[in-house]
């Protein structure tokens, strides 16, 4: 199991990959955000796996505080950062 | 070599190649904002590093202050620029300093490969085992009232650290204030949805920062974790367009800014004048006094790290 | 190479990145990032080296360094955004203006 | 391995697959919207799977509520952000895709 555990949390880490990919090219900030959510919710797998697969309950905190915490980077986003013309269209 | 042992090294390398990557992304990309974005996913990147570093008070801390409050300060920041000067530094990278830049860009690229060969070899002749001061930590930790040799450290064997600390962020606090008004700031009202997810959130995060506190004499947390979960509550509800009643900016605000400084600089007095070395806890009663301590400590951090989002001293009763 | 020398290395990596970075990059938000990302690098190495006792609890005291830095590079980095922005609001420009040496 | 091995296994595996299909989703989607539609679907149905998986490989109950709590979380915020996310791409008149 221990085994199964470290595969998917590896398996969830590249997958990462996709969301740098698309934080980099955009093309609107908000895609570059979404990126940044789906590296929250993955992060929170990868600990939770590890978690068990470690046999560290402590992790499952550092998940908790993930989950709670994605949110505020987006809502810093939405509610401030976001420019009210959309402008930030990557010239391509 | 099984895969056992081969999985954590493949894990190891993607989570070191990635944090280079996001770094150099954050520091490289044309806009400014995809640059803060990589820069948040850099530091959740650090909180997987951490984790295999087994340092999870680390990741704790990391965390909470890369996922949220890094973010939202410099996209807060970002937000106060306006389109123009956010754009700037493309302008004037291009015409005129094409010439002399490209010519000065190697030198600091040469200077630094030499530097990172010095540190790189620095480094890889340091002994491979080394045990540091986890002995005497593990020797009197029985002494020191909490079970978690980090907060032992932060707390007791080390408390002056964290005195020294708080009074810097108080430092950091009075500096901001003293710089004076800063542009108004574009307010969008909430909208019902984040007006919930506020109203869901903060009750929660509070918790959850009283968990942190009270769990962090045993297992990972602390003060500082806790701290840094209260601040976020206090962001969250700032963003959501919440502001703090005058009559509480005054005199209230400042009593809970420098509680936990007060309560340190306190504490170190009475046991320099009972004759005892600096911040010794005396070990019947550690655990209480840390407790205490770092209560104190997690409100005034907490309330600090808000007050410098908010980045302007909040207008008082008197109007100033 | 254990995997404590290996994020060590890691943290050179990200202190060299993030020194180039602070001296090539002109605009203020730019650099106040490289400085962090240089933060991040030192506290990487510290970690990383407390971990070298083997299979055994790594150094505690490092450790606690590193969560007192981080909470303080915070600290500094909010103040470092308020001085950038009034230098903005008094000059119209989020860069450090060219020296002239006469 | 015993029969509820076998269940984490798969639920696990299912789980990583719906992750895997967001980030395809987050790559080739067309626009801001269909991306935000990838998006949540490792945020509910991957984790939800990985967090079952969890619970039924965890022995004991005080984790299995831990887990669930977390779920929870992440499905309030997530499902909020995406909320507020595709409504500011709206109201910007971020134009949606059409083939």
């Amino acid at each position: 199991m221990q085994l199964l555990n470290l595969t998917l949390a590896l398996v969830l880490l590249l997958t990462l990959g996709g969301g740098m990919w698309r934080a980099l090219r955009g093309p609107t900030p908000a895609d570059r955000l979404l990126a940044v959510q789906v590296f929250g919710t993955t992060a929170v797998a990868v600990l939770l796996l590890l978690s068990q697969a470690l046999g560290n309950a402590a992790l499952r905190d550092v998940a908790m505080v993930f989950a709670l915490l994605a949110a505020v980077t987006a809502v810093a986003f939405v509610q401030r950062a976001w420019p009210e013309e959309e402008v930030d269209h990557d010239a391509e | 070599m099984d895969a056992l042992t081969l999985l954590p090294w493949i894990f190891d390398g993607v989570t070191g190649l990635a944090l280079l990557l996001l770094a150099s992304w954050a520091l490289a990309s044309p806009r400014l904002f995809t640059g803060i974005v990589m820069f948040v996913a850099f530091g959740l990147m650090m909180s997987i590093a951490w984790v295999r570093l087994d340092a999870p008070d680390i990741a704790l801390a990391e965390v909470a202050i890369g996922a949220g409050l890094t973010g939202a300060l410099l996209l807060a920041a970002l937000a106060r620029l306006t389109a123009a000067q956010a754009a700037q530094e493309s302008a004037s990278q291009s015409a005129k300093r094409k010439r002399t830049l490209r010519l000065f860009q190697w030198a600091p690229a040469l200077l630094l490969a030499m530097v990172a060969a010095g540190l790189a070899y620095a480094v890889q002749s340091l002994p491979p085992d080394s045990a540091g001061l986890s002995a005497d930590v593990a020797a009197n930790i029985a002494r020191s009232g909490v079970s978690n040799p980090v907060t032992a450290v932060l707390l007791n064997f080390r408390g002056y650290d964290t005195l020294l600390e708080i009074l810097v962020l108080l430092l950091a606090l009075i500096s901001v204030w003293t710089l004076g008004g800063l542009s108004p700031q574009r307010t969008v009202p909430p909208g019902p949805v984040l007006d919930v997810l506020t109203r869901v959130l903060t009750p929660v995060l509070l918790l959850l920062s009283a968990y942190l506190l009270w769990v962090g004499a045993r297992s990972p947390g602390g003060a500082f974790q806790a701290a840094a979960v209260l601040a976020a509550a206090g962001v969250l509800l700032l963003l959501a367009g919440w502001r703090p009643q005058p009559r509480f900016t005054g005199i209230p605000l400042r009593l809970v800014l420098v509680a936990g400084p007060v309560l340190f600089l306190a504490f170190s007095l009475v046991t320099i004048a009972t004759g005892r070395n600096l911040m010794e806890y005396p070990p019947p009663r550690a655990g209480v006094l840390i407790f205490l301590l770092e209560a104190a400590a997690t409100l005034s951090i907490g309330v600090t790290l808000v007050a410098l989002f908010l980045g302007e001293r909040p207008p008082d009763k008197e109007g100033q | 190479m254990s995997p404590a020398h290996f994020f060590a290395l890691v943290g050179v990596g990200l202190f060299c990145i993030g020194l180039y970075a602070l001296i090539v990059r002109a605009h203020l938000l730019r650099k106040i990032l490289a400085i962090n990302v240089m933060g991040s690098g030192v506290f990487l190495v510290l970690a990383a080296l407390a971990k070298r006792t083997g299979s055994a609890a790594p150094d505690p005291v490092p450790h606690a360094m590193v969560i007192t830095g981080i909470v303080v590079a915070v600290a500094a980095t909010a103040f470092a955004l308020v001085l950038m922005l009034r230098l903005v609001a008094e000059t119209g420009r989020a860069e450090l203006p060219d020296e002239r040496i006469e | 391995m015993t029969p509820s091995d076998y269940a984490a296994s798969v639920l696990l595996s299912v789980g990583a697959i719906f992750f895997l299909a967001g980030t395809v989703g987050l790559v080739r989607f067309p626009d801001v919207y269909t991306r935000l539609h990838a998006l949540t679907k490792s945020d509910n149905v991957g984790l939800g799977f990985v967090i079952t998986g969890l619970a039924v490989q965890s022995g004991s109950w005080f984790v299995v509520g831990k887990l669930l709590l977390i779920w929870v979380l992440v499905l309030a915020a997530g499902a909020s952000v995406a909320h507020l996310i595709a409504n500011g791409a709206a109201r910007r008149g971020i134009p949606t895709w059409t083939r």
